[in-house]
């Protein structure tokens, strides 16, 4: 709905009086202003995270701002040390697969055959998390990761930050 | 005159004995072609038939004469200060010499009596000449004042007979030559009868009655000039130097200096009054531009203005030119049409 | 016996003739029969009578062509610089033309040597011209006193002798290798059409020479012009060195020794040939008339070869078309060039 | 006295370099700015452009005694005089073949296009002919030897 | 100081040293005005100077621009302002002040020899930036090998001693001249100028910020700028092309298209770059030549393959024919392949599918944009900047800027290559002097020399100098030797060693000398004539020699420098070329300074837009022109044009100028007429008109025009002249401009491009008619926003910012169907009404279309008289028939032959703001020529020696300058001086050696050959 919404307003010039702005954006800005004070330090086992880029929030949708938002958050839930990016990545990452209805319409094998691109990419990272800010891609990565064998867990963001808050 | 019987032992004796002191030549030849060749006295038997390509010229004036040599080399003390460049050199005995070619050092000999170069080649060269057996159908010696049988120009003059030669003793030098053959080998009474006969037959059969020398001296210059036919030579003439290069008679020459890594020398080499060049002048201007100017000069040079000067043509009849002109122009026809001249 | 050679000769001396009755030309450029029997001379009738003396034979080995320029301008009435040229026409020149020599004709006319419209070419395809080499070899070194020749054979005799031959074993090398004996401008042909030769192996010395090591390049090369005696024969037969200074006469600069020098000798055949890059028909008239037998036609045989290959380019074929050392293509061969030889570029256009 | 091959070891040939002055010869210039090294044996003679070297200046250096010859140009289409180069390159093409034709060893006659910027190609170049021209010896054809 | 009513100040200041800047200050400098030339790095020459090669002639780019500079550089009336910038610009038009300030240089040019001795011993190795930083310079340092001026800096943000004063210094102390001063500060200066030209140049687009290309991440991703000094034989790795992370030679090299341009997502550039789809198939071709094997793989991914220029188009032909692959695809991400740097690059072919391929080596071929300093510099000095941040200007004044006085040219405009950069540098001259012409020469300077000796008839006196160059050549040869020597030359009276021949201090000695000693030719022993040359024939001027009566051995660059290690070699080898020089100069002559006086009248072919512009640009400038126009109206190929791209209404425009030219005092308008025979030259030509007159004129611009291909048979017919409704663009144009009503009421109208363009018979591409064809169809929404639109195309040439009227496009619903020439449209009538069908490459299938307009993009076709033309002014054209500049790459106006110049569509398919610039840019170059009494003209030049010409013509024919002509009367080869460059094509055609080379005759080069030879 945030891209379709979006992209309809700027398609057809619909005048709006009003902006988009992702949570993860807000995360960030709240991390950022202190409001959200999180602490990587629970993470004493060296946990790594990679990132999905969902297609419609970032490429299509809020472009690199609010990958680098993501990755912001991210390292300070985690620990920057912790972080390995995917490449290609933000505006540039590839597609889940998962989108557009795939993951509800049948043709699994198609639908997987071109996750396998994100499953290598992914598994090539060694990350033992992946953090998918999009249910979409949520339910693909956690299928390509099932399916071919990988060895890391599929999760949101927020599952993260909840561990890494400090009550202020 | 003496006149000597050789037989062919003696003429290889006199030539191992000569070739101790002096460089050989004789025409030799090779490829269909006669030419002047160094000759090995063991190796040879006898001059080739036939008109050698070049003339005897050859060896009298040299291509080219150094007369000078200088050093342009920066340091050297004497650069640029040209010294003489006059060897005496070995001496050399021509073998085998026609009789026109030997007449011809003698015509050469008129205007360069007092060139220094010419004489030093001149006084160290000795002819030994071998009169004709076989004129050719282009040879006309008789017409120009030669001979089959002429002995002008040379030192000793051989002449093949049964069994051997008759060879005349013409010069000092000659006599010099033929050491004590000159006096052990006299040839008999028939023989020289014999010799006596050859000429004789020789002289018959000659050109037109009366010498064209005299003929052409005593006629108006301008007639001669003003012929009408002289443009037809011009028309086919292609103004090489073919016919002057290969003449004995033609001396013509011009002047160079050459510097090459730092050596210099200034030459004397052949000219051709058949060029264009040879009569330019440093204005620009060329007295004899047109080709018949030239063809109608070597001409008038050779049958007119050398005689009025020297006596005899400057022409011994070898007709090379006529064999080796490209466009077929006969000194004959020419001679023929100025005598014709009233 | 009526052969070729008598019916062109009876064809030329009434063409001729009607040229010069008719007042068509001033004069007709041909040949008439020399006081050798191996040798005819080039001549230049001016008269309607003189074409009665007009032979065309296997002989003719003098390249027509060279005479023209000269011959023009000699019809031309006297002129000082800067006068105007006179009204009316100039007075025109007949004359006998085969391929080579109407190749060179065209080359004349390209370099502004003379005007096409002066002209009045009598065409005759080539059936090869004899050399006179040949038959002093056949002769075995005995004088020639008379020739007879038919369409396909030669009779020679002397003193002593008599022998006959095939005329293809006494052509000229350059008449064995012609591909182009018919002319290729002309106001009239005379006598038939010989067809267009195909001859195997054109180049066949040519690649023998060039087959050989360059020591026995050299030896070959200096054992050809040993005998050359600077007689320039070569060059004035050559319808093609026209110079008024050649530069082997040039003493300012000096760009030849002037004698027999071995290195002078070489330099002056090279730079000779070398003119006549892209240029030379093959017309065979420098080996016809150098005295001593020097096949320097070789040299120019080369460059010949090397223009057909390297450039495409076969002179005298056409009026239009430039000679190939007057014009240059963009991609020419360059692999001699020993560093940076592979470049692409656009040239844009060539034309002016 | 040297004896005769001591005298072929100590023997450095002598090259003649005709350099166009647009291109080869700021080439060269740059060869030195660079400080590309290489053999001394050129000498080298400044030419408005390679169109202007004839075959008589290639036969002249021969027969003053040049062991080899170096003529180079502009790159096609870089010539200053927009053609001079093109020109060249069939005349010398005709050159080479002639005289290799008569006996001279290809390796003495070069020819070259160097632009302005190769100071190492230059240099290379110079290298490249003068070893060639080592392997053949000095010229004994063409040279004139008078006195 | 002069106040603004009065007359103008008759200089000008040019903003910037690249090849825009400088062919501006040529250009105004040449044609009367003091020129300041402010630039901000240590040398000019600006991008040009970091290429290798140039398109589409492959030529050597420094090679080509550095005869240019060093013109520059020795200019009399060009100030050359290195290391400096403007701050501030007050005032008006024909007064205008300015501030610059001139940052230290810390290196005395005045002392400077270049030597190179500082930085061999500078102790501070920096990243070279004229590399890109692929290589590494010192701190003190020449910007390049060419550089001009040719001097030195010191990079004070790297020096150590200017950080930290005392601690290193070697640079000072190894000077042979003294030259260092650490002291230097920076200084303002205040210029009085009456205009101002901008040519602030551009900035390569920086990728780092787009992180797909891997640029900054992998080591083996390059930008294009990088990969030409790669290539470049001057380059950091001295033109062997290696990549950067282990110096291999790349086998396998793949080009990515529009990095930075074209991309509104992330490169927040919408324009096209321009010059990216030329550069890039030249980098290819060029690095394929480079490669040691035949294999080196090439692959260009493109979005539309943009080769509008003239022979663009050929040159992409002949680079696909050689191997060169391209591939119509944007390619997702560079991805390291995991093993040796190598680089995988994946994407999808012609047949839809995916390929995956490795590469060695990938170029970035990034767009240009405008520079952050200059766009600071704009606003400073108030000049307006676009939408896109390029400097602001207008289709019919596209070199003015905003500010009155203030011109503008190059890619600070727009982005363009150098040819159009150059074309505009030139009419950015005209404009910026137009205002000036009244004080025109009143600010230049001339030298006065004194009379010079007649010497011809004096023995040689030779004076030989022979140069240390401090220890340059000294440290190698010994130079003492090589003196004494040189006295035992002949002809040599005098020889000196000097340490630095080219010092000021000896340079007045050596003046001395020559009048003391009674020398009359004079030989310098030092460095290269090609930079000194100059200098020491100033001296000999000035000591009242000709001077010709002078030659140069090169013992430094060619002899001390590159055998450094082999002394006594270099001795023998410096006595020889001093030996060499001698033996030359006693030959040379004195030779005259040649002038052709100008006849200051103009004839201008054809009155169109670039005819009548040009005429009214000379004569605005007090100039008479001669407008000569073949039919019986004004205006040409304008009348037909609705607008320009930009969106200028054209009609109204060309009436205005029509007006102007008709009423123009100094304009002698001579409609119906053309040119029948010209004659003379440069300065003096004279010309017959069709009408019997004969004009006498100085300089002349050809602008006859063009017209447009129109396709009435064949296989690009598509109904043309069958059906009423298909038109070729400018018949669509007319009925725009008589507003016909029925346009409104079209429901389809399809568009074909490259309507038999681009195909053998018609090569090359017209350059205007994308653009043409999508604002036409812009403009048909805009009569009528419901109509659909298709356009069938094969590549979207919308260069420049034109790029923007095809985003527009798209954003309006006008459909794009690209096809190819396997699938030509098939068009037909069905009853009356006509049919498309194509084949879309995206669906793979064919599509139907029934329009009820046809508009079809034909080619801009030269004019048949253009051959006419071209005979009579003995000019070149290119085999597509359009007129042939001198250069492709910077003498885009000229003719090879001087004095006649070229605008408009002539030259090539060009849109309307490019022809006017091109129209002021020939006005310029005539200008150049007109606004003298007299012009210098070669003085080493071709001479016949009619005694030994036999007029054959050789001559002639390899003449490129048609300076050697056969006389008609004489028949003989005669030499125009004036045209005549001195070349000695001829000379070495000619077999009579009838014609020579003042002072590099024949007997000249045999001497120098001779005197080499001497010791051997």
């Amino acid at each position: 709905m945030f891209y379709a919404t979006l992209e309809g307003l700027r398609r057809f010039k619909i005048p709006h009086n009003f902006e988009f702005i992702s949570i993860i954006t807000l995360y960030a800005q709240w991390i950022r202003e202190g409001k959200l004070v999180v602490d990587p330090s629970w993470n004493t086992e060296g946990v790594k995270f990679t990132v999905q880029d969902p297609c419609k929030l970032v490429r299509q949708g809020l472009g690199d701002q609010v990958a680098e938002d993501l990755r912001f958050v991210i390292k300070k839930v985690v620990g920057a040390e912790n972080f390995i990016d995917v490449w290609p990545n933000k505006s540039n990452n590839y597609c889940c697969g998962g989108g557009g209805g795939a993951l509800q319409a049948g043709f699994v094998k198609n639908r997987r055959k071109f996750g396998k691109i994100k499953f290598d990419q992914l598994a090539s990272t060694g990350a033992d998390v992946v953090i998918t800010p999009c249910h979409n891609c949520h339910t693909q990565v956690l299928d390509i990761c099932d399916h071919y064998g990988g060895k890391w867990k599929t999760t949101h963001l927020w599952n993260w930050i909840e561990k890494a808050m400090v009550k202020p | 005159m003496k006149i000597l019987k050789l037989d062919n032992s003696d003429l290889k004796t006199l030539l191992t004995r000569w070739n101790e002191t002096r460089d050989l030549f004789s025409p030799v030849e090779g490829n269909g072609k006669v030419g002047w060749q160094r000759i090995e006295p063991l190796a040879f038997n006898e001059p080739a038939e036939g008109v050698p390509r070049a003339s005897i010229k050859v060896f009298f004036f040299p291509q080219p004469e150094t007369l000078l040599e200088y050093s342009t080399r920066s340091g050297d003390r004497d650069a640029y200060v040209p010294r003489p460049a006059m060897g005496k050199g070995r001496e050399r005995i021509i073998l085998g010499v026609r009789p026109c070619d030997a007449r011809s050092v003698m015509l050469n000999s008129l205007p360069f009596a007092n060139d220094p170069y010419f004489k030093v080649r001149k006084d160290t060269t000795l002819i030994v000449g071998f009169t004709c057996e076989r004129p050719c159908s282009t040879c006309f010696c008789s017409w120009t004042g030669g001979s089959p049988m002429g002995t002008e120009g040379m030192d000793i003059a051989m002449t093949k007979i049964e069994g051997g030669y008759l060879a005349a003793v013409l010069s000092e030098k000659g006599k010099e030559l033929l050491g004590h053959l000159h006096d052990t080998k006299e040839a008999s009474p028939e023989e020289r009868k014999q010799l006596e006969a050859l000429r004789k037959q020789a002289q018959k059969g000659t050109g037109p009655a009366g010498s064209p020398a005299e003929i052409l001296r005593k006629k108006a210059l301008m007639d001669l000039y003003n012929a009408t036919f002289w443009q037809k030579l011009a028309d086919s003439c292609i103004n090489c130097g073919a016919c002057t290069f290969l003449c004995p008679t033609c001396y013509c020459f011009d002047i160079q200096d050459e510097t090459v890594k730092g050596k210099g020398r200034r030459i004397r080499y052949w000219d051709s009054c058949m060029f264009p060049l040879f009569t330019q002048h440093a204005s620009g201007h060329n007295p004899r531009g047109q080709k018949i100017q030239r063809v109608r000069n070597r001409f008038m040079h050779k049958l007119k203005y050398f005689p009025e000067r020297f006596g005899p043509l400057s022409c011994v009849g070898c007709g090379r030119c006529i064999r080796e002109c490209p466009v077929n122009i006969d000194i004959r026809e020419v001679m023929r049409d100025l005598l014709s001249i009233q | 016996m009526e052969t070729l050679f008598s019916q062109t000769t009876e064809a030329i001396r009434r063409e001729a003739k009607d040229l010069l009755e008719s007042g068509k030309v001033a004069a007709f450029l041909g040949f008439v029969k020399g006081s050798l029997p191996t040798v005819t001379r080039p001549f230049v009738a001016r008269t309607p009578e003189e074409t009665d003396k007009l032979v065309w034979n296997g002989l003719c080995v003098m390249n027509l062509a060279n005479y023209l320029p000269g011959l023009l301008k000699s019809l031309e009435p006297p002129r000082r610089p800067g006068e105007p040229p006179p009204e009316g026409p100039l007075p025109r020149v007949g004359v006998i033309a085969t391929g080579c020599w109407s190749r060179n004709m065209v080359i004349q006319i390209q370099e502004n040597q003379m005007d096409r419209e002066r002209l009045v070419i009598l065409g005759v395809d080539s059936h090869g011209m004899i050399d006179r080499r040949k038959l002093e070899v056949l002769a075995g070194g005995r004088e020639i006193q008379s020739l007879e020749e038919t369409d396909e054979r030669v009779i020679i005799s002397g003193r002593d002798f008599k022998m006959e031959t095939a005329r293809q074993e006494v052509l000229r090398d350059n008449c064995l290798t012609c591909v182009h004996p018919s002319p290729v401008i002309l106001d009239k042909k005379i006598g038939p059409t010989v067809p267009e030769r195909r001859v195997h192996e054109p180049f066949a010395r040519i690649e023998e020479i060039e087959r050989m090591d360059a020591g026995s390049r050299w030896a070959w090369f200096q054992e050809e012009i040993a005998t050359c005696i600077r007689c320039y024969a070569c060059r004035n037969a050559c319808p093609l060195c026209y110079c008024p200074t050649c530069f082997v006469d040039d003493s300012h600069p000096q760009w030849v020794g002037k004698s027999i020098d071995k290195t002078d000798t070489a330099t002056f055949h090279i730079l000779r040939a070398y003119h006549c890059a892209g240029r030379c028909t093959d017309c065979g008239a420098c080996e016809s008339a150098c005295p001593m037998g020097i096949k320097m036609r070789l040299f120019t045989r080369k460059l010949q070869k090397d223009c057909l290959e390297l450039f495409a380019s076969e002179p005298g074929l056409d009026l239009n078309s430039p000679l190939p050392l007057t014009t240059y293509q963009p991609e020419d061969p360059d692999t001699f060039i020993i560093a940076g030889s592979k470049k692409q570029g656009t040239q844009g256009g060539s034309e002016k | 006295m040297d004896s005769a091959s001591d005298k072929d070891q100590k023997w450095e040939p002598k090259i003649i370099a005709f350099l166009c002055n647009w291109c080869s010869y700021a080439g060269a210039d740059l060869a030195g700015v660079s400080r590309f090294q290489y053999p001394p044996n050129i000498r080298i003679i400044r030419v408005p452009c390679s169109g202007r070297v004839s075959a008589n200046m290639i036969l002249d250096a021969l027969k003053a005694g040049a062991d080899g010859i170096l003529v180079s140009g502009c790159h096609p289409g870089d010539c200053h005089y927009i053609s001079g180069n093109l020109y060249a390159r069939r005349r010398f093409a005709l050159l080479k073949n002639l005289l290799e034709f008569i006996g001279i060893e290809p390796e003495r006659i070069n020819f070259s296009w160097i632009s302005a910027s190769e100071g190492e190609q230059f240099a290379e170049l110079v290298r490249e002919v003068t070893t060639r021209i080592k392997t053949v010896g000095p010229a004994r054809h063409l040279v004139k030897e008078i006195g | 100081m002069s106040n603004p009513s009065d007359r103008p100040k008759g200089s000008v200041m040019v903003v910037g040293g690249g090849i825009a800047g400088v062919q501006a200050a040529l250009d105004m400098a040449d044609s009367g005005f003091y020129v300041h030339l402010i630039e901000k790095s240590s040398a000019i020459g600006g991008r040009m100077s970091q290429l290798d090669k140039t398109f589409p002639t492959n030529d050597c780019s420094a090679c080509i621009l550095s005869p240019k500079l060093v013109e520059c550089g020795r200019h009399l009336n060009i100030n050359l302002m290195t290391l400096s910038e403007v701050l501030a610009l007050e005032g008006e038009e024909g007064a205008f002040t300015a501030t610059v300030r001139q940052n230290p240089r810390y290196v005395d040019p005045a002392k400077c020899i270049a030597c190179g001795t500082c930085a061999e011993k500078c102790p501070k190795k920096v990243p070279n930036e004229f590399d890109l930083g692929l290589g590494k310079r010192k701190a003190i340092y020449l910007k390049y090998p060419q550089a001009v001026p040719l001097k030195y800096a010191i990079d004070p943000d790297q020096c150590i001693w200017l950080k930290k004063p005392g601690r290193c210094g070697m640079c000072q102390k190894v000077c042979p001249s003294g030259a260092i001063n650490f002291d230097d500060q920076p200084r303002e200066i205040q210029i009085e100028v009456g205009s101002v030209i901008l040519a602030l140049g551009f900035s390569p687009f920086d990728p780092s910020i787009l992180d797909f290309t891997g640029y900054g991440r992998l080591p083996n991703v390059v930008t294009a700028m990088e990969f030409e000094r790669l290539l470049s034989p001057s380059g950091p790795c001295l033109g062997h092309m290696e990549r950067p992370s282990d110096h291999k030679e790349p086998r396998r090299i793949a080009w990515l298209q529009c990095v930075g341009s074209r991309d509104i997502n992330r490169a927040c550039h919408g324009y096209c770059s321009s010059v990216c789809c030329m550069y890039a198939i030249k980098q290819a071709v060029i690095a394929r030549e480079h490669a040691q094997g035949p294999d080196l793989a090439t692959s260009i991914f493109f979005m539309d393959m943009r080769t509008h220029g003239k022979e663009f188009e050929a040159y992409y032909d002949r680079a696909r024919a050689e191997g060169v692959n391209f591939h119509r695809c944007r390619i997702h991400s560079v991805l390291p392949a995991g093993h040796d740097d190598n680089l995988i690059l994946r994407y999808v072919g012609d047949d839809g599918l995916i390929n995956q391929e490795e590469f060695d080596l990938v170029v970035l071929s990034v767009g240009l944009e405008m520079d952050r300093q200059a766009a600071e510099l704009a606003r400073r000095l108030g000049v307006e900047l676009d939408p896109n941040n390029f400097v602001a200007t207008s289709a019919f004044r596209p070199v003015s800027t905003n500010r009155p006085g203030v011109c503008v040219c190059g890619a600070v405009s727009e982005p363009k290559d150098i040819p159009q950069s150059v074309m505009e540098a030139s009419a950015s001259a005209l404009e910026a002097s137009r205002v000036l012409a009244p004080s025109r020469w009143s600010e230049t300077r001339k030298k006065e020399y004194p009379d010079e000796r007649n010497v011809w008839a004096e023995p040689p006196r030779i004076g030989v100098f022979v140069c240390s160059c401090g220890i340059n050549i000294a440290s190698v040869v010994d130079v003492a030797a090589v003196t004494d020597y040189a006295r035992t030359l002949p002809g040599v009276v005098f020889a000196q060693n000097n340490l630095f021949t080219c010092s000021q201090d000896t340079i007045n000695q050596m003046a001395e000398i020559i009048k003391r000693e009674g020398l009359n030719r004079v030989v310098v022993a030092s460095c290269t004539p090609r930079t000194h040359e100059p200098l020491f024939q100033e001296t000999l001027r000035d000591a009242g020699l000709n001077k010709f009566l002078f030659e140069m051995a090169n013992i430094r660059d060619q002899d001390s420098w590159v055998h450094q290690k082999f002394p006594d070699e270099a001795t023998q080898k410096a006595k020889d070329l001093v030996r060499m020089a001698v033996a030359k100069v006693r030959q040379d002559e004195a030779l005259a300074y040649n002038t052709v006086s100008v006849v200051k009248r103009a004839l201008v072919l054809g009155a169109g837009v670039a005819g009548m512009t040009a005429a009214l640009s000379i004569a605005d400038q007090g100039i008479p022109v001669v407008l000569v126009e073949r039919k019986d109206r004004l205006g040409g190929h304008a009348r037909k044009f609705y607008r320009t791209w930009q969106g200028d209404l054209v009609q109204e425009y060309l009436k205005g100028l029509c007006r102007q030219v008709e009423g123009h005092s100094h304009i002698d308008l001579r409609l119906g007429t053309s040119v029948e025979r010209v004659e003379g030259s440069v300065g003096q030509f004279k010309t017959l008109l069709s009408d019997g007159s004969k004009v006498s004129h100085g300089a002349a611009i050809i602008a006859i025009g063009a017209g447009s291909h129109k396709p009435r048979e064949g296989r690009w017919n598509y109904l043309y002249g069958k059906h009423p409704e298909v038109h070729v663009l400018l018949e669509l144009d007319k009925r725009f401009i008589k507003e016909d009503p029925a346009l409104k009421e079209k429901g389809q109208t399809v568009f074909i491009l490259c309507a038999g363009s681009r195909v053998s018979e018609k090569p090359y591409c017209s350059r205007v008619c994308c653009t043409h064809a999508i604002d036409q169809a812009l403009h048909l929404k805009e009569l009528n926003p419901d109509m659909e639109i298709f356009m069938l195309y094969r590549d979207i040439r919308t260069y420049g910012e034109k790029e923007r009227l095809y985003q527009r496009a798209r954003e309006k619903g006008i459909v794009f169907i690209r096809y190819d020439l396997d699938n030509i449209p098939k068009v037909w009538d069905e009853q009356g009404k006509i049919q498309v069908e194509a084949k879309d490459p995206i669906l793979d299938r064919p599509v139907r279309l029934h329009p009820d307009m046809l508009v079809l993009a034909t080619a801009v076709r030269p004019k048949v008289d253009a051959d006419v033309v071209s005979r009579a002014f003995k000019c070149s054209m290119t085999s597509d028939r359009f007129f042939l500049e001198a250069h492709m790459k910077l003498r885009p106006v000229d003719f090879a032959t001087d004095g006649i110049f070229m605008a408009g569509l002539c030259h090539y398919p060009k849109p309307m703001d490019e022809t006017i610039a091109q129209a002021k840019a020939a006005a310029a170059r005539a200008s150049t020529i007109l606004a003298q009494d007299a012009i210098p003209a070669e003085s080493i030049t071709a001479v016949v020696d009619h005694g030994k010409c036999v007029g054959c013509g050789v001559c002639t024919m390899v003449c490129a300058y048609n300076a050697i002509h056969l006389d008609e009367d004489s028949r003989l080869a005669t030499v125009d001086t004036a045209m005549c460059k001195g070349c000695g094509a001829c000379v070495a055609g000619c077999r009579s050696d009838a014609v020579t080379l003042k002072n590099i005759g024949n007997e000249q080069i045999m001497a120098a050959i001779e005197a080499a030879m001497e010791i051997c």
